[in-house]
Protein backbone atom coordinates (compact mmCIF):
# COMPACT_ATOMS: atom_id res chain seq x y z
CA UNK A 1 0.00 0.00 0.00
CA UNK A 2 1.20 3.56 -0.87
CA UNK A 3 1.67 5.48 1.92
CA UNK A 4 0.74 8.78 -0.40
CA UNK A 5 -3.10 7.41 -0.66
CA UNK A 6 -3.23 7.02 3.62
CA UNK A 7 -5.56 9.29 5.54
CA UNK A 8 -4.08 12.09 7.74
CA UNK A 9 -6.66 10.63 10.18
CA UNK A 10 -4.10 8.54 12.39
CA UNK A 11 -4.05 8.51 16.37
CA UNK A 12 -1.14 10.27 17.86
CA UNK A 13 -0.81 8.08 20.47
CA UNK A 14 3.05 7.16 20.61
CA UNK A 15 5.99 6.65 22.56
CA UNK A 16 9.65 8.29 21.62
CA UNK A 17 12.22 8.10 23.62
CA UNK A 18 15.25 10.45 23.53
CA UNK A 19 19.18 10.27 25.38
CA UNK A 20 21.43 13.03 25.65
CA UNK A 21 24.73 13.91 27.48
CA UNK A 22 24.30 14.94 30.82
CA UNK A 23 25.92 18.42 29.60
CA UNK A 24 24.49 21.93 29.53
CA UNK A 25 24.91 22.06 25.92
CA UNK A 26 22.85 19.32 24.77
CA UNK A 27 20.22 20.42 26.79
CA UNK A 28 18.64 22.83 23.86
CA UNK A 29 18.57 19.27 21.77
CA UNK A 30 15.95 17.72 24.55
CA UNK A 31 13.52 21.36 24.33
CA UNK A 32 13.26 20.82 20.90
CA UNK A 33 12.95 17.49 20.05
CA UNK A 34 9.82 17.12 23.44
CA UNK A 35 8.54 20.23 21.57
CA UNK A 36 8.25 18.54 17.92
CA UNK A 37 6.45 15.91 20.41
CA UNK A 38 4.48 17.93 22.22
CA UNK A 39 3.19 19.73 18.88
CA UNK A 40 1.97 16.59 18.04
CA UNK A 41 -1.15 17.16 20.00
CA UNK A 42 -3.62 19.56 20.49
CA UNK A 43 -1.39 21.88 22.89
CA UNK A 44 -1.20 25.44 22.43
CA UNK A 45 2.04 27.61 21.49
CA UNK A 46 1.99 28.53 24.99
CA UNK A 47 1.65 25.84 26.20
CA UNK A 48 4.28 23.84 24.13
CA UNK A 49 6.55 26.65 25.61
CA UNK A 50 5.76 26.11 29.02
CA UNK A 51 6.43 22.02 28.02
CA UNK A 52 9.52 23.03 26.79
CA UNK A 53 10.74 24.67 29.63
CA UNK A 54 9.74 22.31 32.01
CA UNK A 55 11.90 19.60 30.40
CA UNK A 56 14.34 21.73 30.11
CA UNK A 57 14.29 22.34 33.78
CA UNK A 58 14.52 19.28 34.84
CA UNK A 59 17.35 18.17 32.43
CA UNK A 60 19.21 21.43 33.99
CA UNK A 61 18.25 19.72 37.57
CA UNK A 62 20.36 16.55 36.62
CA UNK A 63 23.52 18.36 35.48
CA UNK A 64 23.33 21.05 38.57
CA UNK A 65 23.17 17.82 40.77
CA UNK A 66 25.99 16.06 39.73
CA UNK A 67 27.62 18.97 39.78
CA UNK A 68 27.64 21.27 36.74
CA UNK A 69 29.98 18.98 34.96
CA UNK A 70 28.91 15.57 33.63
CA UNK A 71 25.21 13.94 34.96
CA UNK A 72 26.09 11.06 32.50
CA UNK A 73 23.28 10.51 30.18
CA UNK A 74 20.09 11.90 30.38
CA UNK A 75 17.22 9.81 29.34
CA UNK A 76 13.78 11.36 28.22
CA UNK A 77 10.95 9.47 27.65
CA UNK A 78 7.87 11.22 26.13
CA UNK A 79 4.21 9.11 25.96
CA UNK A 80 1.96 11.06 23.79
CA UNK A 81 -1.47 9.88 24.70
CA UNK A 82 -4.71 11.47 22.96
CA UNK A 83 -4.79 14.26 25.54
CA UNK A 84 -2.02 14.10 27.69
CA UNK A 85 2.09 13.84 27.27
CA UNK A 86 3.39 12.18 29.86
CA UNK A 87 7.38 13.41 30.05
CA UNK A 88 9.69 10.90 32.15
CA UNK A 89 13.02 12.52 32.86
CA UNK A 90 15.75 9.93 34.61
CA UNK A 91 19.36 10.02 35.12
CA UNK A 92 22.21 8.53 37.59
CA UNK A 93 22.21 11.21 39.88
CA UNK A 94 22.00 11.64 43.63
CA UNK A 95 18.34 12.57 44.56
CA UNK A 96 17.59 16.78 44.38
CA UNK A 97 15.48 17.91 46.93
CA UNK A 98 11.99 18.18 44.85
CA UNK A 99 9.39 17.87 47.92
CA UNK A 100 9.52 21.66 48.77
CA UNK A 101 6.15 23.28 48.22
CA UNK A 102 5.15 25.69 45.32
CA UNK A 103 5.68 29.18 46.07
CA UNK A 104 6.93 31.93 44.29
CA UNK A 105 10.46 32.56 45.64
CA UNK A 106 12.16 35.42 46.53
CA UNK A 107 15.20 34.18 48.55
CA UNK A 108 16.75 30.95 47.19
CA UNK A 109 18.72 28.93 44.68
CA UNK A 110 18.30 28.83 40.86
CA UNK A 111 17.43 24.91 41.07
CA UNK A 112 14.47 25.48 43.21
CA UNK A 113 13.61 28.42 41.02
CA UNK A 114 13.77 25.65 38.49
CA UNK A 115 11.52 23.20 40.21
CA UNK A 116 9.18 26.08 41.11
CA UNK A 117 8.53 26.43 37.22
CA UNK A 118 8.42 22.34 36.64
CA UNK A 119 5.49 22.12 39.15
CA UNK A 120 4.22 25.30 38.07
CA UNK A 121 4.34 24.84 34.04
CA UNK A 122 3.23 21.19 33.85
CA UNK A 123 -0.08 19.46 35.84
CA UNK A 124 1.33 16.77 37.43
CA UNK A 125 4.68 16.37 38.92
CA UNK A 126 5.54 12.83 40.60
CA UNK A 127 9.69 12.34 41.55
CA UNK A 128 11.15 9.18 42.88
CA UNK A 129 14.81 8.64 43.89
CA UNK A 130 17.17 5.85 44.80
CA UNK A 131 20.72 5.90 45.13
CA UNK A 132 21.21 3.50 42.78
CA UNK A 133 19.06 4.22 40.10
CA UNK A 134 19.17 7.82 40.38
CA UNK A 135 16.38 10.46 40.20
CA UNK A 136 13.52 9.92 37.91
CA UNK A 137 11.14 13.11 37.50
CA UNK A 138 7.33 11.99 35.90
CA UNK A 139 5.47 14.95 34.21
CA UNK A 140 2.22 15.30 32.68
CA UNK A 141 0.26 17.91 31.12
CA UNK A 142 -3.21 17.53 29.70
CA UNK A 143 -4.51 18.90 26.83
CA UNK A 144 -7.12 21.39 27.48
CA UNK A 145 -10.03 21.26 24.95
CA UNK B 1 21.04 27.80 20.47
CA UNK B 2 23.03 30.76 20.77
CA UNK B 3 23.25 34.06 22.66
CA UNK B 4 24.59 37.32 21.86
CA UNK B 5 25.50 39.51 24.30
CA UNK B 6 25.98 43.33 23.68
CA UNK B 7 27.08 46.02 26.47
CA UNK B 8 26.54 49.55 25.65
CA UNK B 9 26.85 52.75 27.42
CA UNK B 10 23.80 54.66 27.82
CA UNK B 11 22.89 58.37 29.38
CA UNK B 12 24.52 59.12 32.32
CA UNK B 13 26.32 56.11 34.22
CA UNK B 14 23.59 53.85 33.15
CA UNK B 15 24.25 50.91 30.41
CA UNK B 16 22.13 48.96 28.18
CA UNK B 17 22.95 45.06 27.71
CA UNK B 18 20.99 43.82 25.36
CA UNK B 19 20.69 40.04 24.91
CA UNK B 20 19.40 37.94 21.82
CA UNK B 21 18.74 34.56 21.47
CA UNK B 22 17.96 32.06 24.07
CA UNK B 23 19.35 32.16 27.80
CA UNK B 24 19.50 28.54 29.36
CA UNK B 25 21.99 26.33 31.18
CA UNK B 26 24.44 26.39 28.20
CA UNK B 27 24.33 30.18 27.45
CA UNK B 28 23.54 31.68 30.68
CA UNK B 29 27.43 32.25 31.79
CA UNK B 30 28.09 34.52 29.04
CA UNK B 31 25.36 36.37 30.24
CA UNK B 32 26.60 36.14 33.65
CA UNK B 33 30.20 36.84 32.66
CA UNK B 34 28.78 40.44 30.91
CA UNK B 35 27.15 41.58 33.95
CA UNK B 36 29.76 40.79 36.72
CA UNK B 37 32.46 42.78 34.48
CA UNK B 38 29.95 45.80 34.70
CA UNK B 39 29.67 45.28 38.32
CA UNK B 40 33.29 44.80 38.72
CA UNK B 41 34.06 48.21 36.69
CA UNK B 42 31.23 49.84 39.22
CA UNK B 43 28.77 50.23 37.13
CA UNK B 44 25.60 49.98 39.21
CA UNK B 45 22.54 51.05 37.11
CA UNK B 46 22.14 48.97 34.33
CA UNK B 47 19.22 47.69 31.52
CA UNK B 48 19.15 44.49 30.22
CA UNK B 49 17.22 44.54 27.26
CA UNK B 50 15.58 41.09 26.83
CA UNK B 51 13.29 42.10 23.65
CA UNK B 52 15.02 39.94 21.33
CA UNK B 53 15.15 36.77 24.44
CA UNK B 54 12.93 33.97 23.10
CA UNK B 55 13.94 31.90 25.71
CA UNK B 56 14.62 31.63 29.29
CA UNK B 57 14.90 29.44 32.24
CA UNK B 58 15.92 29.25 35.69
CA UNK B 59 19.88 29.81 35.31
CA UNK B 60 18.99 32.94 33.39
CA UNK B 61 16.66 34.00 36.09
CA UNK B 62 19.36 33.22 38.43
CA UNK B 63 21.70 35.10 36.75
CA UNK B 64 19.66 38.38 36.48
CA UNK B 65 18.40 37.64 40.14
CA UNK B 66 22.26 37.36 41.26
CA UNK B 67 23.43 40.87 39.42
CA UNK B 68 20.09 42.91 41.23
CA UNK B 69 21.34 41.80 44.41
CA UNK B 70 25.22 43.02 43.52
CA UNK B 71 24.12 46.43 42.32
CA UNK B 72 21.05 46.65 44.65
CA UNK B 73 24.15 46.80 47.75
CA UNK B 74 26.11 49.54 46.14
CA UNK B 75 22.32 51.69 45.69
CA UNK B 76 22.06 50.56 42.11
CA UNK B 77 19.31 49.14 40.42
CA UNK B 78 18.72 46.21 37.32
CA UNK B 79 15.34 47.33 35.13
CA UNK B 80 14.88 44.92 32.26
CA UNK B 81 13.24 44.91 28.79
CA UNK B 82 10.25 42.59 28.00
CA UNK B 83 7.45 42.52 25.91
CA UNK B 84 7.60 38.40 24.39
CA UNK B 85 4.27 37.37 26.64
CA UNK B 86 5.40 33.94 27.36
CA UNK B 87 8.78 35.56 29.04
CA UNK B 88 6.62 38.04 31.27
CA UNK B 89 4.79 34.92 32.30
CA UNK B 90 7.38 33.49 34.07
CA UNK B 91 8.68 36.45 35.89
CA UNK B 92 4.90 36.63 36.94
CA UNK B 93 4.95 32.91 37.94
CA UNK B 94 7.77 33.39 39.84
CA UNK B 95 7.01 36.70 41.59
CA UNK B 96 9.80 38.20 39.64
CA UNK B 97 7.82 40.94 38.81
CA UNK B 98 7.54 42.14 41.98
CA UNK B 99 11.36 42.43 42.58
CA UNK B 100 12.53 43.42 38.69
CA UNK B 101 11.17 46.80 37.34
CA UNK B 102 10.34 45.41 34.12
CA UNK B 103 9.47 47.58 31.25
CA UNK B 104 8.36 47.73 27.31
CA UNK B 105 10.77 49.77 26.30
CA UNK B 106 14.00 50.82 26.80
CA UNK B 107 13.31 54.51 27.07
CA UNK B 108 10.87 53.61 29.90
CA UNK B 109 13.58 51.16 31.33
CA UNK B 110 15.77 54.04 31.19
CA UNK B 111 13.91 56.82 32.89
CA UNK B 112 12.77 54.49 35.71
CA UNK B 113 16.45 54.19 37.01
CA UNK B 114 16.98 55.77 39.76
CA UNK C 1 30.83 24.05 41.47
CA UNK C 2 28.57 26.24 40.00
CA UNK C 3 27.55 25.90 36.29
CA UNK C 4 27.17 29.22 35.69
CA UNK C 5 30.67 29.84 36.22
CA UNK C 6 31.55 27.23 33.39
CA UNK C 7 32.87 28.87 29.92
CA UNK C 8 31.27 28.02 27.06
CA UNK C 9 34.36 26.69 25.55
CA UNK C 10 33.32 22.56 26.17
CA UNK C 11 33.96 20.14 23.53
CA UNK C 12 30.75 19.45 21.06
CA UNK C 13 31.24 15.77 21.45
CA UNK C 14 28.32 13.53 22.45
CA UNK C 15 26.00 10.93 21.65
CA UNK C 16 22.43 11.50 20.94
CA UNK C 17 20.08 8.55 20.72
CA UNK C 18 16.33 8.96 19.52
CA UNK C 19 13.63 6.15 19.14
CA UNK C 20 10.25 6.99 17.67
CA UNK C 21 7.64 5.07 16.46
CA UNK C 22 7.72 4.27 12.70
CA UNK C 23 4.77 6.29 11.50
CA UNK C 24 4.68 8.99 8.75
CA UNK C 25 3.19 11.36 11.81
CA UNK C 26 6.30 10.94 13.89
CA UNK C 27 9.07 12.05 10.82
CA UNK C 28 9.36 15.27 11.58
CA UNK C 29 10.21 14.44 15.18
CA UNK C 30 13.19 13.01 14.06
CA UNK C 31 13.90 15.59 11.38
CA UNK C 32 13.82 18.40 14.23
CA UNK C 33 16.05 16.09 17.09
CA UNK C 34 18.38 15.70 14.21
CA UNK C 35 18.84 19.26 13.06
CA UNK C 36 19.35 20.50 16.66
CA UNK C 37 22.14 18.31 17.06
CA UNK C 38 23.22 19.24 13.90
CA UNK C 39 23.43 22.87 14.87
CA UNK C 40 25.87 22.02 18.07
CA UNK C 41 29.03 21.36 15.00
CA UNK C 42 29.46 24.21 12.97
CA UNK C 43 27.41 23.39 9.72
CA UNK C 44 25.60 26.26 7.47
CA UNK C 45 21.67 26.62 8.09
CA UNK C 46 21.98 25.28 4.70
CA UNK C 47 24.12 21.93 5.21
CA UNK C 48 21.34 21.35 8.63
CA UNK C 49 18.52 21.51 6.14
CA UNK C 50 20.42 18.94 4.04
CA UNK C 51 21.00 16.76 7.38
CA UNK C 52 17.83 16.99 8.49
CA UNK C 53 15.65 16.25 4.78
CA UNK C 54 18.65 13.11 4.49
CA UNK C 55 17.80 11.32 7.92
CA UNK C 56 14.07 11.72 7.52
CA UNK C 57 14.66 10.25 4.17
CA UNK C 58 16.18 7.46 5.96
CA UNK C 59 12.81 7.33 8.26
CA UNK C 60 10.39 7.24 5.48
CA UNK C 61 12.61 4.63 3.86
CA UNK C 62 11.81 2.54 6.81
CA UNK C 63 7.91 3.42 7.10
CA UNK C 64 7.91 2.78 3.21
CA UNK C 65 9.33 -0.71 3.19
CA UNK C 66 6.83 -1.89 5.65
CA UNK C 67 4.34 -1.33 3.87
CA UNK C 68 3.32 2.93 5.12
CA UNK C 69 1.55 1.63 7.96
CA UNK C 70 3.98 1.32 11.20
CA UNK C 71 7.61 0.17 10.90
CA UNK C 72 7.80 -0.66 14.67
CA UNK C 73 10.40 1.79 16.38
CA UNK C 74 13.06 3.45 14.31
CA UNK C 75 16.35 3.84 16.19
CA UNK C 76 18.32 7.02 15.62
CA UNK C 77 21.90 7.42 16.89
CA UNK C 78 23.57 10.75 16.20
CA UNK C 79 27.62 10.93 17.06
CA UNK C 80 28.54 14.27 17.07
CA UNK C 81 32.23 15.03 16.50
CA UNK C 82 34.20 17.64 16.80
CA UNK C 83 34.01 18.33 12.72
CA UNK C 84 31.53 15.23 11.53
CA UNK C 85 28.25 14.07 12.08
CA UNK C 86 27.13 10.21 12.20
CA UNK C 87 23.82 9.44 11.84
CA UNK C 88 22.90 5.55 12.04
CA UNK C 89 18.78 4.74 11.27
CA UNK C 90 18.14 1.17 12.28
CA UNK C 91 14.08 -0.24 11.76
CA UNK C 92 13.49 -4.23 11.66
CA UNK C 93 12.03 -3.90 8.00
CA UNK C 94 13.07 -6.07 5.13
CA UNK C 95 16.09 -4.65 3.48
CA UNK C 96 15.66 -2.20 0.80
CA UNK C 97 17.07 -1.75 -2.14
CA UNK C 98 19.64 0.93 -1.59
CA UNK C 99 22.47 -0.54 -3.89
CA UNK C 100 21.66 2.31 -7.03
CA UNK C 101 23.85 4.06 -7.98
CA UNK C 102 23.32 7.72 -7.45
CA UNK C 103 21.88 9.73 -10.72
CA UNK C 104 19.04 12.29 -11.33
CA UNK C 105 16.11 10.40 -11.71
CA UNK C 106 13.08 10.76 -14.15
CA UNK C 107 11.45 7.91 -14.08
CA UNK C 108 11.42 5.63 -11.52
CA UNK C 109 9.60 5.10 -7.49
CA UNK C 110 9.61 7.61 -4.70
CA UNK C 111 11.64 5.29 -2.62
CA UNK C 112 14.26 5.74 -5.45
CA UNK C 113 14.15 9.16 -5.01
CA UNK C 114 14.76 9.43 -1.29
CA UNK C 115 17.62 7.26 -1.67
CA UNK C 116 18.77 9.26 -3.97
CA UNK C 117 18.76 12.25 -1.80
CA UNK C 118 20.20 10.70 0.88
CA UNK C 119 23.29 10.02 -1.56
CA UNK C 120 23.37 13.49 -2.79
CA UNK C 121 23.07 15.55 0.35
CA UNK C 122 25.45 13.22 3.12
CA UNK C 123 29.29 12.71 2.19
CA UNK C 124 29.35 9.04 3.35
CA UNK C 125 26.16 6.46 3.37
CA UNK C 126 26.31 2.59 4.38
CA UNK C 127 23.87 0.18 4.42
CA UNK C 128 23.76 -3.27 6.19
CA UNK C 129 20.75 -5.28 6.23
CA UNK C 130 20.07 -8.96 8.02
CA UNK C 131 16.43 -10.05 7.65
CA UNK C 132 16.76 -10.89 11.56
CA UNK C 133 17.84 -7.42 12.61
CA UNK C 134 16.34 -5.03 9.86
CA UNK C 135 17.97 -2.42 7.99
CA UNK C 136 20.78 -0.08 9.40
CA UNK C 137 21.77 2.66 7.32
CA UNK C 138 25.15 4.61 8.42
CA UNK C 139 24.81 8.39 7.48
CA UNK C 140 28.32 11.09 7.87
CA UNK C 141 28.56 14.64 6.69
CA UNK C 142 31.53 16.80 7.70
CA UNK C 143 32.28 19.97 8.47
CA UNK C 144 33.71 22.23 6.03
CA UNK C 145 35.75 24.31 8.18
CA UNK D 1 4.46 20.17 10.87
CA UNK D 2 1.67 20.71 8.96
CA UNK D 3 0.59 21.72 5.44
CA UNK D 4 -2.32 23.76 4.33
CA UNK D 5 -3.75 23.66 0.83
CA UNK D 6 -5.62 25.94 -0.67
CA UNK D 7 -6.81 25.47 -4.15
CA UNK D 8 -8.14 28.66 -6.47
CA UNK D 9 -9.51 29.48 -9.89
CA UNK D 10 -7.32 31.39 -11.96
CA UNK D 11 -7.18 32.84 -15.60
CA UNK D 12 -8.61 30.45 -18.35
CA UNK D 13 -8.91 26.87 -17.15
CA UNK D 14 -6.51 27.05 -15.03
CA UNK D 15 -6.38 26.67 -11.51
CA UNK D 16 -3.71 27.62 -8.49
CA UNK D 17 -2.58 25.09 -5.82
CA UNK D 18 -1.31 27.18 -2.97
CA UNK D 19 0.65 25.43 -0.51
CA UNK D 20 1.87 26.21 3.41
CA UNK D 21 4.08 24.40 5.30
CA UNK D 22 6.40 20.87 5.06
CA UNK D 23 5.20 18.59 2.59
CA UNK D 24 6.31 14.95 4.19
CA UNK D 25 5.27 11.54 4.35
CA UNK D 26 2.91 12.68 6.45
CA UNK D 27 1.26 15.91 4.93
CA UNK D 28 1.99 15.07 0.79
CA UNK D 29 -1.69 12.72 0.66
CA UNK D 30 -3.42 15.87 1.44
CA UNK D 31 -1.64 17.46 -1.29
CA UNK D 32 -1.99 14.04 -3.57
CA UNK D 33 -5.58 14.45 -2.88
CA UNK D 34 -6.04 18.01 -3.79
CA UNK D 35 -4.13 17.57 -7.06
CA UNK D 36 -6.02 14.33 -7.96
CA UNK D 37 -9.35 16.21 -6.81
CA UNK D 38 -8.76 18.88 -9.83
CA UNK D 39 -7.35 16.16 -12.30
CA UNK D 40 -10.37 14.71 -11.83
CA UNK D 41 -12.55 17.31 -12.64
CA UNK D 42 -10.75 17.47 -15.57
CA UNK D 43 -8.13 20.52 -15.04
CA UNK D 44 -4.96 19.77 -16.40
CA UNK D 45 -3.51 23.05 -16.21
CA UNK D 46 -2.20 23.90 -12.80
CA UNK D 47 0.15 26.02 -11.24
CA UNK D 48 1.54 24.81 -7.87
CA UNK D 49 2.77 27.66 -5.46
CA UNK D 50 5.27 26.40 -3.39
CA UNK D 51 6.59 30.11 -1.71
CA UNK D 52 5.24 29.58 1.56
CA UNK D 53 6.67 25.40 1.39
CA UNK D 54 10.01 25.32 3.83
CA UNK D 55 10.11 21.94 3.26
CA UNK D 56 9.65 18.63 0.92
CA UNK D 57 10.56 15.70 0.83
CA UNK D 58 10.93 12.35 -1.75
CA UNK D 59 6.96 11.62 -1.38
CA UNK D 60 6.10 15.56 -1.70
CA UNK D 61 8.49 15.36 -5.20
CA UNK D 62 6.44 11.65 -6.20
CA UNK D 63 2.78 13.58 -5.19
CA UNK D 64 4.40 16.89 -7.78
CA UNK D 65 5.66 14.00 -10.46
CA UNK D 66 2.59 11.74 -10.17
CA UNK D 67 0.47 15.12 -11.11
CA UNK D 68 2.29 16.34 -13.94
CA UNK D 69 2.29 12.62 -15.66
CA UNK D 70 -1.29 12.55 -15.25
CA UNK D 71 -1.95 16.33 -16.93
CA UNK D 72 0.31 15.52 -19.71
CA UNK D 73 -1.87 12.67 -20.87
CA UNK D 74 -4.39 15.13 -21.50
CA UNK D 75 -2.24 17.73 -23.09
CA UNK D 76 -1.92 19.62 -19.70
CA UNK D 77 1.24 20.91 -17.17
CA UNK D 78 1.91 22.03 -14.04
CA UNK D 79 4.16 24.85 -13.72
CA UNK D 80 5.67 25.58 -9.87
CA UNK D 81 6.19 28.73 -8.16
CA UNK D 82 9.08 28.55 -5.98
CA UNK D 83 11.54 30.76 -4.67
CA UNK D 84 12.95 29.20 -1.06
CA UNK D 85 16.64 27.92 -2.49
CA UNK D 86 16.98 24.91 -0.11
CA UNK D 87 13.92 23.88 -1.90
CA UNK D 88 15.20 25.29 -5.39
CA UNK D 89 18.46 23.10 -4.82
CA UNK D 90 16.27 19.65 -4.19
CA UNK D 91 14.60 20.24 -7.80
CA UNK D 92 17.82 20.94 -8.79
CA UNK D 93 20.43 18.02 -7.79
CA UNK D 94 17.15 15.33 -8.48
CA UNK D 95 17.27 17.14 -11.76
CA UNK D 96 13.46 17.99 -11.67
CA UNK D 97 13.95 21.29 -12.75
CA UNK D 98 14.10 19.56 -16.57
CA UNK D 99 10.73 18.44 -16.37
CA UNK D 100 9.31 21.15 -14.06
CA UNK D 101 8.48 24.87 -15.23
CA UNK D 102 10.27 26.73 -11.93
CA UNK D 103 9.20 30.10 -11.88
CA UNK D 104 9.87 33.04 -9.13
CA UNK D 105 6.63 34.25 -8.97
CA UNK D 106 2.64 33.27 -9.79
CA UNK D 107 2.26 35.48 -13.00
CA UNK D 108 5.21 33.82 -14.99
CA UNK D 109 4.07 30.90 -13.97
CA UNK D 110 0.93 31.39 -15.48
CA UNK D 111 1.98 32.99 -18.53
CA UNK D 112 4.65 30.23 -18.95
CA UNK D 113 1.10 28.04 -19.03
CA UNK D 114 0.02 26.53 -22.63
N1 LIG E 1 14.55 31.18 43.63
C1 LIG E 1 15.34 32.22 43.83
N2 LIG E 1 14.91 33.28 44.52
C2 LIG E 1 15.71 34.29 44.73
N3 LIG E 1 16.96 34.37 44.33
C3 LIG E 1 17.42 33.35 43.65
C4 LIG E 1 16.66 32.24 43.35
N4 LIG E 1 17.39 31.39 42.63
C5 LIG E 1 18.57 31.96 42.50
N5 LIG E 1 18.61 33.14 43.12
C6 LIG E 1 19.71 34.05 43.21
O1 LIG E 1 20.26 34.19 41.93
C7 LIG E 1 21.64 34.33 42.07
C8 LIG E 1 22.30 33.33 41.23
O2 LIG E 1 22.16 32.10 41.85
P1 LIG E 1 23.06 30.90 41.45
O3 LIG E 1 22.74 30.51 40.04
O4 LIG E 1 22.87 29.83 42.49
O5 LIG E 1 24.53 31.45 41.39
P2 LIG E 1 25.54 32.06 42.43
O6 LIG E 1 25.31 31.34 43.72
O7 LIG E 1 26.84 31.79 41.78
O8 LIG E 1 25.26 33.53 42.48
C9 LIG E 1 21.99 34.19 43.53
O9 LIG E 1 22.12 35.47 44.04
C10 LIG E 1 20.78 33.50 44.09
O10 LIG E 1 20.54 33.81 45.44
N1 LIG F 1 12.44 9.12 -8.93
C1 LIG F 1 11.36 9.34 -9.64
N2 LIG F 1 11.47 9.73 -10.91
C2 LIG F 1 10.38 9.92 -11.62
N3 LIG F 1 9.14 9.78 -11.19
C3 LIG F 1 9.00 9.40 -9.95
C4 LIG F 1 10.08 9.18 -9.09
N4 LIG F 1 9.62 8.82 -7.91
C5 LIG F 1 8.29 8.84 -8.01
N5 LIG F 1 7.93 9.18 -9.23
C6 LIG F 1 6.59 9.28 -9.75
O1 LIG F 1 5.84 10.01 -8.86
C7 LIG F 1 4.54 9.50 -8.82
C8 LIG F 1 4.19 9.17 -7.45
O2 LIG F 1 4.87 8.03 -7.10
P1 LIG F 1 4.45 7.19 -5.89
O3 LIG F 1 4.67 8.00 -4.67
O4 LIG F 1 5.17 5.89 -5.95
O5 LIG F 1 2.88 7.03 -5.98
P2 LIG F 1 1.89 6.33 -7.00
O6 LIG F 1 2.56 5.10 -7.49
O7 LIG F 1 0.70 6.11 -6.13
O8 LIG F 1 1.59 7.34 -8.07
C9 LIG F 1 4.50 8.30 -9.74
O9 LIG F 1 3.99 8.71 -10.99
C10 LIG F 1 5.96 7.94 -9.87
O10 LIG F 1 6.27 7.33 -11.09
Amino acid sequence: MNPATRTLEVSSHGTVELKIPGRAEWVAVARLAVAAVASRLRFSVDEIEDIKLAIAEACTNSIQASGGEDAGVIEIVCDALEDELRVKVRDHSPALHLESTPRPIVEGRTEELGVFLIRALMDTVEYASDPRNGTELLMTKRVIG
Amino acid sequence: MDIKVNVRESEGDAYVVDLTGEIDVYTSPKVKDAITELIDQEHYNLVINLEKVRYIDSTGLGVLIGGLKRVREHGGSVNLVCTNPQIKKIFDITGLVKIFGIFDDEQSAMKALV
